[in-house]
């Protein structure tokens, strides 16, 4: 196998804004980094030069257009805390492309995305790439729901639920998801998910019963993002795989979670 | 200038001091999108042992102030995969290879070192990773714990005359007395500090934020700590030491050189910064230039004890 | 939601369980224009020696990774200055005061001991400093060592039926050993983790950035250790605990007190943030305050141990 | 004793900009911090929160204009690197006024100031407000001499020294000094030193051989800034003394350094 090129680039940052109550969108250019891009792949970045935060943070590839690269972000502690404080001209060193991303082409399937919390930004690119039938997302309220520009290049029919009712069904994703199934044929479905174990857990459960197929970021708190420290391993039907090497996406077949 | 990094640990020669830390630099290519490894001085394999071992469950790791906590529980794929599909692998490269071994025995301890004794035309040194979770395993007293120690560099010792090196770590006991004994019993070098064994608790849960109680700290905050140890053991026996320990940059680096430290492994460091290895190399240089110091050696080792260098101003 | 913070040690009282780590609140009233005494929950004074010591010379103090090194040297005006002008001004705080006391013989930690006996009335309890330099000095060994450990507090423990903890550091050999003989001898509690040995490099004059050797690193970069080791202790000896290590924020304190430390002792926070304290105090009743937890004896040592826990999903 | 009061502010750059090519100014405003101030006190800046770097760092006062401060500083390491960075807007956090100034009255005394390296700024803003005879700088070279801009409000003689002669005459501050020294009565001078402890040192020594008063701000290296933790010594006749809360500027004759 010969082994991909990785880069660890410096680059300046175009914009770091607030886009709703819990995400800020962060844009950058570079060339290496946006080459051989799909949805699912993700970035390491340095947030401070220094010790605090000391190890990167990975984020999801959210769009790339030519060589700009966005990423969308929620702030929940000390590093992402950090990368909210940028400013347009500051420098981050980011790696990337890292981990393998979604299958694009599903043949005659109808492509369904079920995104949750920091989930929402590699599906949302997915849906913009790809053909999609549904992008269900699940939010605590309809704080977090994205701006409509934001979601503007979906041709996807989107649904919501939000916990508090707040905006779209009340309740979990998953209800969404299975009245979907149940209104479809199960067979030509075929569901991408990325958000929290729960729902993603809850998401294959349901895939399982109804007998479909699919696919799932499984996100694991990383060192290295590279492979190498064997931090981030998921449970798989072949033993231990390494979310940032093996993964983020799994086949809903494999895993054993 | 020309300078000159080459290291010689007991007649085998290093092309310069710059190493990893076992377990950091992955199984085999991880890093070779950042780092040709033919540039470094030698690699340290993450620990093999005989059986392979899965793990333990996750979470595994998580960060902490200026570091990082690991609970990885020595997984790898054992010893007949590393014959097979690792040795290989790293027998292409022409880097002074380190293999870290673990028995959760002394026959298995004898075993692994038997065997690489045979492979010596690719491996160019053994580190013995003594802070195993067996060897360390709780509810052994001190005592206990020290001659399961010297058992296995003994059988260690028996199997070979190789370059090895004891990695051991302050949550073994006294440094100082367990490096003079296990150097007793013709352990070649010391490999210092691994981590030091702590804790981290999610607030939410009430629970560790790893799935064991405890993980190992590494990175930059054991820095003062594993410096003083590489110190202490270097001028108490000096032997070769391998030194690793938060070593994140070449000033790092240099203060271990000085230290007297021989290899210096560098490990958290290379999650942060893939190409670590390669800046600290090429900061050990500049320094040398700036400081007009050609050879290596002569700023190994090169510490002023405090109380020679008298008092008075120090700016 | 009322907040209850008491704290009761052996039968005393303390109104919260913030207090400040010995050396670190200076001698009298160097925080007075930023933290009122009265709102602590007691205060640990400065290492009380019989005679006065000058400390070490400069530099005594350098920055690493999360944390600094210190060589003061228990610099201190001694015992008979303490009683003469450090009692009156403490008297009028009315915070339970502990003491810090070493000696360099037997005979002086007695006469320590038997002189604050005889101040019961200002002195709510003593913390026996066993890292101070002669206890721990170059050259003895490990057996040694303890020997005089255990010397010094049975001397204490003779002089006086007060609380009395003994603080020790993992510099000293084997924590849970030496708390488990400490105990053994009557002390009432143990206070953890006073600072780590380390060294820091100055390339330019290689030589210490402090005037002696070696230091002991304080702050952030250790609180992982320190945490491990009061939980060990605690679940090891049900014992008080005063706790100290890299105590920061509201969030450090309240996983010492979920791993069961009786007191929090902020050390070098309190030079970084001279209200650390009182932040510290805020963020702890805001936590219970969210969490609905009245009682502060309901969150302490709250820990549920890995293997408890069960797999499964943490977030 | 009443204890003074102490303030740890948080405060928002106003200016952050470099002056030369070796110093910053940075500007801010504050009520408290800009309150019972005189040359010689100083600030202990918290640079970043979190822990890198760690501990405070002190600057002395350089300016006070109603309740606009300024800060000037050298870039020497992670903490001094990490504020030229700040830009406007950004903020701080600082705990001051701390320590003791200089003597503002001399009577009939001549005023005679050697600064070096750190110990400028004090110095000038001494300068400023006092009437002053001389102020001698020794610098490396003329890429440390301030511009003429902020040294406009200074009345005294300004004299340069530079080790490589690009500015001023060739050689250490201390030969300029004891030019003085002969030149004018020894006995109507009084000296104010700051800088490195070398130059401290060979201005104390010739003040001694000249019989001249004077006072240095003896700055160690620190922790707590307030007198707390025994980090930052000098000694004395009187024995070890706390540069932050004793000094850090002392009369010659007290020091024993
Ligand atoms: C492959 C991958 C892709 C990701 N893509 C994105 C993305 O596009 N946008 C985005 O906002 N985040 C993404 N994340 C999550 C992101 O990495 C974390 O939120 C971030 O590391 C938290 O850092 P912090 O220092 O702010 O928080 P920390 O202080 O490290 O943690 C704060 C809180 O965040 C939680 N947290 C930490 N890591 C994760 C995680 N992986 N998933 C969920 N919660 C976590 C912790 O449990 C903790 O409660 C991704 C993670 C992975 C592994
Ligand atoms: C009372 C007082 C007033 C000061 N006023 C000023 C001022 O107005 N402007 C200014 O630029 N600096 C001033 N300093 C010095 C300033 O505090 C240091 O330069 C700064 O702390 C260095 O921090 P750092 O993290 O950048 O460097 P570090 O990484 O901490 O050190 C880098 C280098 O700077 C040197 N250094 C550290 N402290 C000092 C010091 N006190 N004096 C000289 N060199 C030092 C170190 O030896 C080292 O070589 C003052 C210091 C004191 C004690
Ligand atoms: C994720 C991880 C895995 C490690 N695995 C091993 C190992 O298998 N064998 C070993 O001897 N040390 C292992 N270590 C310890 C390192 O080799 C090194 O001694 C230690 O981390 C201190 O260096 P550092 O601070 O530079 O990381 C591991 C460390 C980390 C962080
Ligand atoms: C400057 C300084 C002085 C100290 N002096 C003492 C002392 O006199 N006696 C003592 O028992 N501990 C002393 N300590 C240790 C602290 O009390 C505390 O146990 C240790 O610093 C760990 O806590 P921290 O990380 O919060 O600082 C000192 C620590 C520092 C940093
Ligand atoms: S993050 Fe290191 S192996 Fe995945
Ligand atoms: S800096 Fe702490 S006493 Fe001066």
């Amino acid at each position: 196998m010969m082994k991909k090129k990785l880069f660890d680039e410096n680059v300046t940052i175009l914009e770091n804004k607030k886009v709703n109550g819990k995400y800020y969108k962060l844009t950058f250019r570079s060339e290496p980094l946006s080459a051989k891009v799909c949805p699912g792949k993700f970035l390491q970045i340095r947030i401070n030069d220094g010790q605090d935060p000391y190890l990167r943070r990975p984020f999801s590839y959210y769009r790339v257009t030519g060589t700009r690269v966005e990423i969308l972000y929620e702030v929940l502690g000390r590093g992402t805390r950090s990368l909210s404080q940028k400013k347009k001209g500051d420098g981050l060193r980011i790696m990337g492309p890292l981990g393998n991303g979604f299958t694009a082409a599903l043949g005659k399937k109808k492509r369904v995305l079920v995104a949750g919390g920091v989930g929402v930004p590699p599906l949302v690119y997915l849906a913009e790439k790809n053909p999609t039938d549904y992008l269900l997302i699940g939010t605590k309220s309809r704080l977090e729901v994205l701006p409509k520009a934001e979601l503007k290049k979906v041709k996807a029919k989107i649904l919501y639920s939000t916990e508090d009712g707040s905006c779209g069904s009340k309740g979990l994703v998953t209800a969404l998801l299975e009245k979907i199934m149940t209104a479809e044929d199960p067979r030509e479905l075929f569901i991408q998910t990325c958000g929290p174990k729960r729902m993603m857990q809850a998401v294959i459960a349901l895939a399982r019963k109804y007998g479909i197929d699919g696919e799932a970021s499984w996100d694991e708190s990383m060192a290295c993002g590279v492979g190498a420290c064997l931090g981030c391993m998921v449970k798989t039907k072949e033993g231990l795989k390494r979310a940032c090497a093996d993964g983020p996406v799994f086949r809903f077949e494999d895993l054993d979670v | 200038m020309k300078i000159d990094l080459t290291t010689t640990i007991k007649g085998r020669k290093f092309k310069n001091p710059v190493t990893v830390a076992s377990g950091t630099f992955g199984t085999t290519d991880e890093y070779a999108g950042y780092v040709a490894p033919k540039n470094l001085g030698a690699i340290i394999t993450k620990t093999i042992t005989v059986k392979p071992r899965p793990g333990n469950p996750m979470p595994r790791i998580c960060e902490t102030n200026a570091g990082m906590l690991n609970a990885i529980g020595l997984q790898n794929k054992g010893l007949d995969d590393f014959l097979k599909n690792k040795i290989p692998y790293f027998k292409k490269f022409g880097v002074p290879l380190i293999v870290s071994i673990a028995g959760e025995t002394v026959e298995e301890f004898s075993a692994l070192a038997g065997t690489f004794h045979g492979l010596k035309d690719v491996v160019t040194a053994l580190e013995v990773n003594l802070s195993c979770p067996n060897v360390e395993a709780g509810g052994v007293n001190g005592m206990k714990k020290q001659e399961r120690i010297l058992d296995a560099v003994k059988a260690v010792r028996d199997q070979t005359d190789m370059l090895v090196f004891a990695k051991i770590s302050p949550e073994l006991g006294d440094v100082l007395e367990i490096a003079g004994k296990v150097l007793g019993q013709g352990m070649d070098g010391i490999s210092l500090i691994n981590t030091l064994r702590g804790m981290a608790i999610d607030l939410r849960s009430r629970s560790s934020r790893l799935a064991k109680d405890f993980g190992g700290l590494s990175g930059p905050a054991i820095k003062p700590v594993a410096l003083r140890y590489v110190y202490q053991v270097k001028k108490a026996y000096q032997v070769p030491v391998i030194a690793s320990g938060g070593i994140s940059n070449a000033s790092d680096a240099l203060e271990f050189l000085i230290a007297g430290a021989d290899l210096l492994a560098v490990g958290t460091a290379n999650f942060v910064e893939p190409q670590a290895t390669l800046r600290i190399l090429d900061g050990i240089q500049s320094f040398m230039k700036k400081e007009k110091i050609s050879k290596l050696d002569s700023l190994r080792g090169s510490y002023r004890p405090a109380e020679e260098r008298g008092e008075g101003c120090h700016r």
